[in-house]
Formats: structure tokens, C-alpha cells, sequence
């Protein structure tokens, strides 16, 4: 590992010994951008992006994201099982699930609102309030946890003045604790919106930071 | 079958001579005669000393800010063998559950201790108290207000495990 | 049905050493319930969906590696089961300890004390002292709307009142949220449980505190209640209830088990509707006399003088007014009576109708019906006839201006003026509450509402119905059938029915469409007539 | 050399193309002679893939190591009714991190598996349930999928043979709960991912009502292997009762943790210290948690003579579970270590038993309680019987996967917890 200063965080193999770029790792050719909507079927309508800017009162399902729900329900036999995606789209649109949301994706379905919110509440990436631009989950499950996750946790919280689950002052920044992010070879793993930064260590962190808020000054 | 006849041997008279026992009570008198020793308390200027485990008049144990302690939860008139104890349950505004009313009847009442035996919260207690005359029978019913009001000391409930009260 | 030589479809296990024959796809639980085995449980319950998941019902079967969910697991045939043995027992325990890690231990103050389901399997077996010192989680109360209060810190996540309200209900109201020890019951947000119009059932099946009746909090405890078997007075579905009452009063009423009736439900109508019966201002004794002459009196001469009365009016003609809410034996002591006094003009009763159904959709046979009175079939069917319009008014023209023998039981005359009966030569008012339009009766008895008596009535579906004596009724106040009966008795000069099961059997003896029936055969959980099974 | 880290004593079958993105495409992926597998796979016929599948001796590599072949036969013929095969990608065992290689590096790998898998057990539709915290794995696999969509590879008439299988992806929103194959099952639907009670079994009422096989991503990889070469050709490495080749994830205190690929049985030893490049900075080995961290832990003496292969780490007091090494030095604070594993299955937990709702959740507060110094030595008696509560009577084995490591860290570090207990010492604390 070299002691250079700036250390390109946040791609798992950037030890200096590789000649992968973090494209080829990450597979920026392929993931890098959004694809355009309605794509086929199978794929490009049903998986989820965290967007940096959200508006929670983003109308639902209507226009392109209608047919984007419409290509999603035709995949599944049944309506209830279009419900986590569509619930996926409802906060990639609004940043959040609120109880409205909940409401209008119920209704959309033919489900009772109840029963929304009880599946909205069990999963932990539906965010049931509001969160910063960037959500920030370290993971400090075992494997990252023997390599000084908690170290690396306490470092954003430092580096960015926020609580744990608070968001910073300026909207920018949401700090959480998150289980396995299955990238345990390379602790310690941070996701930040739907990126994984990884081989963290507490002093890549104001890096990170740097490179995030560069990213939004650069829209 | 045979009939038995029991025949019992008259006791010697060293032991029907009513001689003893006179000399033994005289004795006693006369003792008292030279050394008297007061067994009479001199009620009410002197009062009683009460055993630990003489249960008497009930009181209501209170909340530092005044409240009862009962929680109403209705063991007590259950319990109750006399069946002296009327309550009803309620909620105050904190959502704590009090007793809207709570009665004793002291005549009713056998003071067998087994509502402070079986009270959850250690509200109410029966105590080493016995001073409550009136003068109509209505004054018996103790109410909450007047239970709370009671500040004699409590009674010590038997425990099984040091069944002297040592 | 023709046994045509097939053996019948059972397997035989043995459970705790006792050999047992049961229908294939009998539960474990239910193969020892036959035995008198009862295998705690909470999140199974006998009309709901069994997820399995309170882990409580876990029984050693003979073979398998693990204990199995007796719930779920069904007998098969040479199956060795043991509930009682030493693992099956330790991991009970070990259960109940978990529930009380975060249950607190607010026993004294929580609603269903003394008929909790987690006190007594502790009671029975659960640890002597716990071992957990960490402070218990607390979540609140929380207010679900209708009549429902939910203690979150209380609940065992049964899920019992989800799948109700899923299952049974068919109204996805209550959900789960949160998941692990986080979970709690709540509904979506503020919208509450109100309008559900089943909600109470919730209350029923909650095995532990968590879910309580805000009508009933604080009102009296389980212990102090006396259970009486009963049928709901509310509607002709005359659902099967215990009425709970202490001091003389109705504290609430619990749906009993009938599969042919109500399954293990009723309705929140019927289930709210219960104040009536603690109505104070009864009538408690006979009075005698026309409007400013009445006097007190008491049945021995009451019933003299107006024995006297109807022997004197010999073949006039007779109008009588029944009443829903009257038991099978009152409504035909009257009809009886009516016709040894004179000619029977017309028997008519009148009764209250709702707009509309309320069906139980998991449970269809559960119906809230139109008609809010429970008699309103056997009235039908023991020869009088509805008049009035559908809230409970009017009909009463001809009797109230009846000029001859005049016998009105348990309608209250509410509508009515002062002037009803003023024509008529004898005047009878028999019931519960003193009316103004009473004024002009000759006689004016005391009656007991059917929670004070026994009887029967026929719900909706023709089946006989037994109701129970739950309360005393007040002062010298007797039921309608004695009184009737006796009366009748006394212009035949035969017996006079001295139990209702008397009166019952003179039902059957007039009317075809009771025959064959017995009082005992009736039972608690009713029979079906005659004409019903046709 | 090229990351990821590579080792001259692989065997790389399914990893062969980890590190070259050339391989994302179908070109690619052919080069490498995909798609041959599933070619061969329609030609053979179904109950011949399923026969060779058997004969390979594949062992589920989602951690129950259930025979594959086996699991494919359960499945009912001409039913008339859809089936449906489902591939768990909800990869969230804390230490495991091979599913979203093998995605990542080599899509057409699983999607091959996907086919040959629904074309063996008869389904139509095959349902790819990722995590949803897989963001760029799921666009790289999407990217992928719409490739073979395009080749005509998947959708109608694959590969002009007739045979309809449609691939979906269905993306996950966060719980470790929804990797159990019910749980996987009722999160597809759109319900809460809580496990359900079996029987029945998914072969007979699996999603949607309808029979239903679930297998992992390594597994269905695997096949596509074993659909092309023929079951005998997979049993030439492996040991008898784990044939083939296992992805090890490594990970904690080692040089060069990473994913390599290894015949089963091989020995855990040479695996740490030859080719993951030793222990960090010289330290000693302490412990290992040899399969996820569900399983039990290892002491250092347990690893001495211990074979990474099914029957070779029960051998040793623990399981292979999916093969996830996490090795921990001797600067491991177990206790610590226990209580986050702990507080990982508390919040993991679906609360629909009790034993797992309320014992995970009291595990973890004694062991906070421990760790903060105010344990007493009663407390580990308490722990070890509330574990064995919590073992065998759950609906799935959430509450067995914490009782394991519970269990297993007293019995092996219990000076350990002895020192904080009494001495307030954290062992391993630098």
C-alpha cells in the first residue's frame, strides 16, 4: 500500500498493483451512466438509483416512469409482486417513502395501505424519512469490523458533523451502519447512494467527502 | 364380651389438699404487698407498645406527589374474605390506572392482612394502629382520602422464612 | 348416510402414552385437545391461518429430528407424540422466558388479567424467576380507533389480529411493522380501525393484553365475572355469546363458539349494544288500575283479579301485541292465552330493520342482519306478524284502538300516546319499563328481559337458540311465559308450566315446525327446525 | 498479475474470467466457450441435464450444501402449471462476497445457469433475485440480459429450440432474511421476506403457488460448467462427498484476502498462509469463522489439519456453509466481535418467532453488557442456554446461526470473555 497523499479511494484492487482502471472494476462501461428508459422488460425498468437530487412530491408513475411500472408488473404474475419494485421507483423518484407514497403505490396495486406500510417497514432500504444527497452506509458487519470499520464510521460522522442517521446541516450527507455490503474482502465497504467505495480506511475518508461534494458542484 | 370395670386409685392426699395451693396464691399477694409492680397501663395517657405483626386500621400508601399508590388492580376485594373492600378502577390523563374509589369497611373488616399480603404495588397496608372509635357507623368506611390520610405505622407481614420476626 | 363397508378416513397416533383415532388432517394440537391435552399456543387459533411462528406448540414426535409445531403438524397414523416430556418441557420454558424478556410485568394494571394466556402458561410452567436484567424495551399504547386500544410492550406478535382482519374480515387494516424485536401491530398511520365494523373480534383472539376494549378498560376483572351461555339479542342472527356480568350487571359481551352460527366472531354492533339490559327504572311490581286508579299490588292478586277479568270476557275478541325481543315460550304462552280468552284477532310484533346486511366476509355465514331484534323469525313462525315501518314505529293503529281484550308483552309503546287502549274493555300491559301509553292498561306487570330468564329464540337461519339466566331480574319481576302460562293454565284448568323448559315443550306439542324437538336436545349450541331442514 | 488477486494453484472454472471485462459481453463470454453449455444442455434433453447435474455430485453452494441434482428431480413433471426457478443473487452472509463477483466479472456465466437450470426443471420463467444494494452488479447482469435477450440467448425460442425462458431481475430492498429460500419467496411476491413454514415444500408450492426451485449463484454458475462437460468431468476435483470446485471468499487479517477458486478439500492452512499471502503484518492466526458468520467459530489449533470441503470442516467442529473465510488475528476482540454478530442477526432478525425475535435481541444485550464490563460469569452460562433455546425451534435458522458462534466463542474463548468479566482486560483490544 503506498503512503501517497491522495489515494484514489473507492474501488476495491486500487492497491497500486493492478493495471485495472475503476472503470474496468466497477464497470463504469457499462454501469456508469443511466440507461435510457424502457429499455427491455426484463432489466432496465426494475432496478433502483439513488439520485443526489430527489423531489418527494415527484409525481408518481405517470408518463415514461408509467411505462416503466407497466413493463415491470408484466413480469410478474401476480400485482403484489410488482410491489417492491415499484416501490424501488417510487424512491428513486421522491428519495423517499413516505406514507403518501405508500398510499398512492397501494393504490396503484389494489393493496391496502396497511399492508404497505408493514412491507415498506421491513426492508431497510426503503428510507422512511427523508435522507441527505448523499446516504453514507458503513459497513462495520464482522469482516469489515476486524479492519477498523468502526474506526472508518466514526471518521464520517467526524469528518461530516452529523449524528448517526442524522442528516448534515446542509442536506448533503446521511451517515448509517449498515450490515454486510457482501464486499468483505475488501473492508472496509461503504455504499454511498448506490456506489461502494471500498478498502475505506479512516483516512480516505475526507477524500470521499472531497470527491462527493466535487461530484454536486459539478452537477 | 366380657365387662371390664375400671377402678381408679384415689391420689394421696398431699395432692388434694387444697393447703398448697392457698399458701401459693397468699404468697403471691404478699409478695406484691412488699414489692409492687405496675401491671395495669394507664390507657390512653400510657399507650400500648404494639407487636410488629398487630394489624389494625388500613392506610393507603402515596406517591411522593400525593398520588395513591393502588393501581386498581382489584387482588384486594378479590381477595377479601370479608369482602369489605369496594373499588373502581380508572385512568388518569397520564394514562395511569387509579382508584376513582376506594372503601373499606373497618367493621366489616376481619383484619386477616391478606389485602396487603396480596397487594402488587405495596399500596395498601394494614396498621399497627387500633384507635378508631366514632360516633356513627357510616364514619367507618374509610374512604381513599381518608386512608391516605392515615400516618400510623404499617404492619410487618409474617415471613414465612424467619417466622419469629427476627 | 349409507356406511357402505369403507373404512372411515382416521389415523390412530399416541399422544403422552394415550392411544388416539383422529380424522386425517387432524392437528397434533387438536389430536390432544380430544385427549384433554392442551398444548399451549398463541399464534394458532382454530378460525384463522397457522403461520407456526409463536413456537410455543412444539411437541417431541417420535422420529423427527426436531420438535415439531403442533399447529401445523398433522397426525399420521403409529405417530408417537410426547407434549409433556423433558425436552418438550424445557423448551416451553425456554419460550416463555423469551416472551418475558421485554412482556412487562404489568399484570396488575393490564386488562386481561386472569384470562391471559401468557399468565397462566407461565403460572403453569415457566421459569420461577427470570433472568434478564436488562431494561425492557417500552413501545406505548397506541390508540387503533373503534373500540380497540393496542399496549405494543404487551403484544406477543401472534399475529392473530392481522390475519383476522386479513382472513376473516377481508379488511387489510392492521399490519406488522418493523421487523425482529422492533416489530410492533399498528394500522397505516393515523387511520385507525374505525368503521371496521368486526374490529372487536381482534380484542377476543388477542391472547395477552396487547389488544383491549376501551369500552371494558378498567370496568371490572376477569375473575369477578360470571360467564353465562347467551345468544346476542342484537340481531335475528342470534350469534352465540357469553354474557359477562358482575353485580348484577352486563360488563360486556364475548362471542361463544358455534360453527353454524357465528365460528368464534360477532359483530361490533351486537357486541356494543348491551347497555340496554343495565337500564335502571324498572317495573318491579304488578299494578292494577285504569290511569289515576292504579294501585301497587302483588301477583297473587294481580294475577286473581286479571283471571277474573279474562274469565269474564269469554269469547271477545282479543288483539295482541308480541314483541321481538320475546322468547319463543313468551310469545306462544300469549298467542295461547289469547286464544282461551276469546277470538285472536291478530297477533302482531314490530321490530327495528337496518338499511343493509353487514356479512363477515372470511366467515359468510355471520351476517349483521336488517333486522335488529333477535325473535324476529320465531315471532314469524309462532303466527304474528310484522307491522310498523322499518324503524320500529307505527303498525299500532287497530290495537290501539281496540275495544276488546287488549294483552301487549314487552313492546314499550314507545310511539304512542296516552290514548292507546283507552277503548279497550280489558287493557294488559305486561314488560320491563313503565310506558305513558300504559296509562289506560287494567294491568301493569313486571317483566324480566331475557338476559333475567331463560328461553329460546330462532335466529335468522331457523335454528333454535337456548339463552341462559345471566342477571336477577328486579324486584317481583317474572318472565313472560310464567305469567302467561300460568293464566292460561288457570282458564283450562290444566298444568301450569313451571320451567321454561315447560313452555318450550308446549311449543312443540303447537307447532309443527318445532317438531321433534326437545329442550335438552337444543342445548348450547341450538338446533335446527323442522322447517329448516326442509 | 491483475486484480482481483490471482494464485498459481487455482482452479478456475468459474473464475477464469474474473478481472477481464472483455468477458461482460456475449462475445465475449463465447470466447470463453459460453453458451456451449446450455446448447448441449437442449440437445441432451432435460431429464439427461438433470442426470448430469446428479452424476456431477454438485452440492448447493448457498450454505446447506444440498445436492443440486437431487433438488432438481424433486421438481414435478407435466403439471401443467408454470414453474418457476429462482436464483437467490440476495448474497448478505456477513463474509461472503462471491455471487457479486461472479456477476460483476462473468453475467453470461449465471444467465447460462439461469437457462440451463429452468431448462432442466421445466420453468418458463426464471427470477434472479438480487440485493438491492448490488447497484452496479445489477446494471453490469441487466446490461447482460438485455445482450442475451438481443442474441436471442433468452426469451422466445432460445437458441431456435423452442423452449421459452424468460430471465427476470428482481431487485431486493435490504434483508438478510429474504437469502432463505421462503423468505426469498414470500420478498418476490411482495410480501414481507418472513420464511414460511415447510412443508410444503418450494418443489411443490413454491412462488406464486407453483413449484419452485431455488438455487444459488455459484450454483447455477456451476452448472453451466457441468451442462457442457458432462457430470464426470465436474468430479475430477473435490473429494468424493464434495466434488468439484468451490469459490473461497477470504477475508479479515490476510495480505491478499479475495475470492479464489479451489478444489473442495483443500487445506485451510496452505489457503491462509500460501495463497492468501499470510497473516497481516505477522501476526498470529487466533481464529476463523470458515463459512459465513453463521457457523462456528474456529479456534487456530482447529485449523491446523482442516480441509475446506463439506465433510472436512464438520470434521473440525464447524461447517463450510458458503466457504467464506474469515480469518482474525491475534488482536481479535472476540467479545466484541460476538456482540456484532449479535446485534447483525438482531436486526436481521424477521420477528416472526419468538425464540429468534426476543433471544437475538437479549444475546445481544447481555453481550453489550459483557463487552461494557459489567458481565458476570453467570452471563455465559445464561448465553450458552438461551442459544440452545434458540436452536431447532425456529421456522428457519436465523436464530441457529447466532446460537452457533454464541456457543462455540465461549466454549473456545471463554478465558477471553473470563478477562473482561473479571479483570474489565479486553483480550485482543490493541
Amino acid at each position: 500500500m503506498s503512503d501517497a497523499p491522495f489515494r484514489n479511494p473507492g474501488w476495491a484492487g486500487n492497491t497500486g498493483e493492478f493495471d485495472l482502471s475503476e472503470d474496468d472494476v466497477r464497470g463504469a462501461a457499462y454501469a456508469g451512466e443511466r440507461p435510457p428508459e424502457g429499455r427491455h422488460p426484463s432489466t432496465s425498468a426494475s432496478y433502483p438509483f439513488m439520485l443526489v437530487e430527489r423531489d418527494p412530491y415527484a409525481p408518481l408513475f405517470e408518463g415514461r416512469h408509467k411505462e416503466r411500472y407497466e413493463k415491470i408488473r408484466s413480469r410478474y404474475p401476480t400485482a403484489m409482486a410488482a410491489l417492491l419494485p415499484a416501490l424501488n421507483l417510487a424512491q428513486e423518484l421522491r428519495g423517499h417513502i413516505s406514507p403518501e407514497t405508500m398510499d398512492e403505490v397501494a393504490s396503484l396495486l389494489g393493496l391496502s395501505s396497511a399492508y404497505v406500510r408493514g412491507v415498506a417497514t421491513f426492508y431497510t432500504m426503503y428510507n422512511k424519512r427523508p435522507v441527505g444527497r448523499f446516504l453514507i452506509q458503513v459497513c462495520t458487519n464482522i469482516s469489515c469490523n476486524i479492519c477498523g470499520a468502526d474506526e472508518v464510521l466514526a471518521a464520517f460522522l467526524e469528518h461530516t458533523g452529523t449524528e448517526l442517521g442524522d442528516t448534515s446541516d446542509d442536506g448533503n450527507f446521511t451517515v448509517v451502519e449498515a450490515e454486510c455490503l457482501a464486499a468483505c474482502g475488501f473492508p472496509t465497504c461503504v455504499q454511498i447512494n448506490e456506489r461502494y467505495f471500498e478498502d475505506v480506511s479512516a483516512r480516505d475518508v475526507p477524500n470521499i467527502l472531497k470527491r462527493l461534494t466535487d461530484e454536486l458542484a459539478a452537477g | 364380651m366380657a365387662i371390664s370395670v375400671k377402678v381408679m386409685r384415689r391420689p394421696e392426699v398431699g395432692r388434694t389438699s387444697y393447703m398448697r395451693a392457698t399458701l401459693k396464691g397468699m404468697s403471691l399477694t404478699f409478695k406484691h404487698m412488699v414489692n409492687p409492680t405496675k401491671v395495669t397501663l394507664q390507657y390512653p395517657e400510657d399507650q400500648p407498645d404494639l407487636h410488629p405483626r398487630w394489624r389494625g386500621t388500613h392506610r393507603m400508601e402515596v406517591h411522593a406527589d400525593g398520588r395513591p399508590k393502588c393501581v386498581a388492580c382489584g387482588l384486594c376485594p378479590t381477595v377479601c374474605p370479608a369482602n369489605c373492600i369496594r373499588l373502581v378502577g380508572g385512568e388518569d390523563d397520564q394514562g395511569n390506572r387509579y382508584p376513582i374509589v376506594y372503601e373499606i369497611d373497618e367493621f366489616r373488616c376481619i383484619f386477616c392482612g391478606m389485602c396487603q399480603e396480596v397487594c402488587p404495588v405495596e399500596a395498601i397496608h394494614v396498621g399497627r394502629h387500633f384507635e378508631n372509635a366514632e360516633y356513627s357507623r357510616d364514619r367507618f368506611v374509610y374512604d381513599l382520602d381518608r386512608l391516605m390520610e392515615q400516618d400510623h405505622p404499617t404492619t410487618l407481614l409474617w415471613d414465612p422464612s424467619d417466622s419469629r420476626s427476627e | 348416510m349409507a356406511d357402505n363397508g369403507r373404512k372411515a378416513d382416521t389415523v390412530t397416533l399416541t399422544i403422552d402414552g394415550h392411544e388416539v383415532t383422529v380424522p386425517k388432517g387432524t392437528s397434533l394440537l387438536h389430536a390432544a385437545e380430544t385427549l384433554g391435552v392442551e398444548v399451549p399456543h398463541y399464534c394458532y387459533h382454530p378460525g384463522l391461518s397457522a403461520p407456526a411462528q409463536c413456537r410455543i406448540c412444539l411437541v417431541e414426535v417420535e422420529g423427527a429430528p426436531k420438535l415439531q409445531p403442533s399447529c401445523v403438524t398433522m397426525a399420521q397414523d403409529g405417530q408417537v407424540v410426547h407434549t409433556e416430556s423433558a425436552q418438550a418441557r424445557r423448551m416451553r420454558q425456554g419460550v416463555l422466558e423469551f416472551y418475558l424478556v421485554n412482556h412487562p410485568l404489568d399484570c396488575p394494571i393490564c386488562d386481561m388479567s386472569g384470562e391471559c394466556k401468557l399468565q397462566d402458561y407461565v403460572f403453569n410452567e415457566g421459569r420461577e424467576h427470570g433472568r434478564g436484567r436488562e431494561p425492557k424495551r417500552v413501545f406505548g399504547r397506541d390508540d387503533f380507533g373503534g373500540d380497540v386500544l393496542y399496549y405494543g410492550d404487551r403484544c406477543v406478535m401472534c399475529t392473530r389480529c392481522v390475519r383476522f382482519m386479513d382472513e376473516v374480515a377481508r379488511d387489510g387494516r392492521l399490519t406488522v411493522v418493523e421487523r425482529g424485536d422492533r416489530a410492533v401491530i399498528d394500522t397505516f398511520f393515523e387511520s385507525g380501525l374505525d368503521g371496521a365494523s368486526f374490529a372487536g373480534n381482534i380484542v377476543d383472539i388477542c391472547p395477552v393484553g396487547a389488544l383491549v376494549s376501551k369500552d371494558f378498560l378498567h370496568k371490572a376483572r376477569a375473575w369477578d365475572l360470571d360467564h353465562t351461555e347467551s345468544v346476542c339479542p342484537n340481531c335475528s342472527q342470534g350469534c352465540n355469546i357469553d354474557l359477562h356480568t358482575r353485580d348484577n350487571l352486563v360488563q360486556r359481551l364475548k362471542p361463544r363458539e358455534n360453527p353454524e352460527v357465528n365460528g368464534h366472531w360477532m359483530c361490533d354492533y351486537g357486541r356494543a349494544n348491551y347497555e340496554w339490559l343495565n337500564r335502571p327504572g324498572r317495573l318491579e311490581a304488578p299494578a292494577v288500575g285504569r290511569g289515576d286508579k292504579r294501585r301497587a299490588s302483588d301477583w297473587q292478586h294481580a294475577l286473581h283479579a286479571l283471571f277474573e277479568r279474562l274469565a269474564e270476557a269469554e269469547g271477545a275478541s282479543v288483539r295482541v301485541v308480541g314483541s321481538a325481543f320475546s322468547s319463543n315460550e313468551a310469545l306462544d304462552a300469549l298467542r295461547a292465552l289469547a286464544e282461551q280468552a276469546g277470538t285472536l284477532q291478530a297477533g302482531v310484533f314490530r321490530a327495528r330493520r337496518a338499511e343493509d346486511e353487514d356479512p363477515l366476509p372470511g366467515f359468510p355465514i355471520l351476517v349483521r342482519r336488517r333486522d335488529l331484534a333477535p325473535n324476529v323469525d320465531g315471532a314469524g313462525i309462532l303466527g304474528f306478524t310484522r307491522v310498523g315501518d322499518d324503524d320500529g314505529t307505527g303498525g299500532l293503529e287497530e290495537a290501539a284502538d281496540h275495544d276488546g281484550v287488549l294483552i301487549v308483552v314487552g313492546d314499550e309503546l314507545a310511539d304512542q300516546d296516552e290514548s292507546f287502549g283507552a277503548k279497550a274493555g280489558l287493557f294488559v300491559y305486561l314488560g320491563t319499563f313503565d310506558s305513558p301509553a300504559a296509562r289506560n292498561a287494567d294491568f301493569v306487570l313486571p317483566l324480566t328481559t331475557f338476559a333475567e330468564e331463560e328461553g329460546t329464540f330462532v335466529n335468522a337461519q331457523g335454528r333454535v337458540q337456548r339463552f341462559r339466566q345471566g342477571l336477577r331480574g328486579p324486584g317481583t319481576a317474572q318472565p313472560a311465559w310464567l305469567v302467561l302460562g300460568t293464566l292460561a293454565a288457570a282458564l283450562t284448568g290444566g298444568d301450569r308450566p313451571v320451567s321454561a323448559a315447560d313452555a318450550f315443550a308446549s311449543i312443540v306439542q303447537r307447532h309443527a315446525a318445532f317438531g321433534g324437538l326437545i329442550w335438552e336436545g337444543v342445548g348450547s349450541a341450538g338446533a335446527a327446525l323442522e322447517a329448516a331442514h326442509a | 498479475m491483475a486484480y482481483p488477486y490471482r494464485h498459481e494453484k487455482e482452479t478456475r472454472i468459474l473464475s477464469e474470467c474474473f478481472g477481464d471485462p472483455s468477458a461482460r459481453t456475449v462475445a465475449g463470454w463465447k470466447k470463453h466457450g459460453g453458451y456451449q453449455g446450455i446448447a448441449r444442455a437442449l440437445e441432451i434433453g432435460r431429464d439427461a441435464t438433470i442426470e448430469d447435474v446428479k452424476a456431477s455430485g454438485l452440492r448447493g453452494r448457498g450454505g446447506a450444501g444440498f445436492p443440486t441434482g437431487l433438488k432438481w428431480s424433486f421438481m414435478p413433471k407435466n403439471t401443467g402449471r408454470p414453474h418457476y426457478l429462482l436464483c437467490n443473487a440476495d448474497e448478505s452472509e456477513p463474509g461472503t462476497f462471491k455471487d457479486r463477483e461472479i456477476i460483476r466479472w462473468t453475467p453470461h456465466q449465471l444467465i447460462e445457469g439461469c437457462l440451463v437450470g429452468s431448462y432442466a426443471i421445466g420453468a418458463a420463467h426464471c427470477y434472479i433475485y438480487l440485493r438491492g444494494e448490488f447497484f452496479e452488479t445489477t446494471q453490469i447482469l441487466a446490461r447482460a440480459l438485455e445482450e442475451a435477450y438481443a442474441e436471442g440467448l433468452v426469451g422466445r425460442d432460445i437458441m431456435g429450440s423452442g423452449v421459452d425462458i424468460d430471465i427476470t431481475l428482481h431487485v431486493g430492498a435490504g434483508a438478510y432474511i429474504c437469502g432463505e429460500e421462503t423468505g426469498l419467496m414470500n420478498s418476490l411476491e411482495g410480501r414481507r421476506g418472513e420464511p414460511r413454514i415447510k412443508p410444503p415444500f418450494p418443489a411443490a408450492v413454491g412462488a406464486f403457488g407453483m413449484p419452485t426451485t431455488i438455487n444459488n449463484v455459484e450454483t447455477l454458475a456451476a452448472t453451466a460448467h457441468i451442462a457442457r462437460h458432462g457430470g464426470e468431468w465436474y468430479r475430477q476435483w473435490g473429494t468424493d462427498k464434495s466434488p468439484g470446485t468451490k469459490l473461497f471468499c477470504v477475508s479479515g487479517h490476510v495480505n491478499r484476502p479475495g475470492n479464489y477458486e479451489f478444489p473442495l478439500g483443500f487445506p485451510m492452512m496452505e489457503l491462509i498462509e500460501d495463497v492468501c499471502g499470510g497473516m497481516r503484518d505477522g501476526k498470529a492466526l487466533k481464529a476463523v469463522i470458515p463459512g459465513g458468520s453463521s457457523v462456528p467459530i474456529m479456534s487456530a489449533e482447529d485449523c491446523r489439519a482442516c480441509t475446506l470441503c463439506y465433510e472436512g470442516v464438520e470434521a473440525a467442529g464447524s461447517m463450510l456453509g458458503c466457504a467464506s473465510v474469515i480469518v482474525m488475528d491475534e488482536n481479535t476482540d472476540i467479545v466484541k466481535q460476538v456482540r456484532r454478530m449479535a446485534y447483525f442477526y438482531t436486526h436481521e432478525s424477521c420477528g416472526q418467532c419468538t425464540p429468534c425475535r426476543e433471544g437475538t435481541a437479549w444475546a445481544t444485550r447481555i453481550l453489550r453488557r459483557i463487552e461494557d464490563g459489567l458481565g458476570t460469569e453467570d452471563d455465559l452460562d445464561t448465553l450458552i442456554q438461551i442459544s440452545e433455546q434458540m436452536t431447532g425451534t425456529t421456522i428457519c435458522v436465523l436464530s441457529d446461526s447466532l446460537a452457533m458462534p454464541i456457543i462455540s466463542s465461549i466454549e473456545k474463548f471463554r478465558e477471553d470473555y473470563l478477562a473482561l468479566i473479571r479483570r474489565g482486560e479486553r483480550v485482543g483490544a490493541a
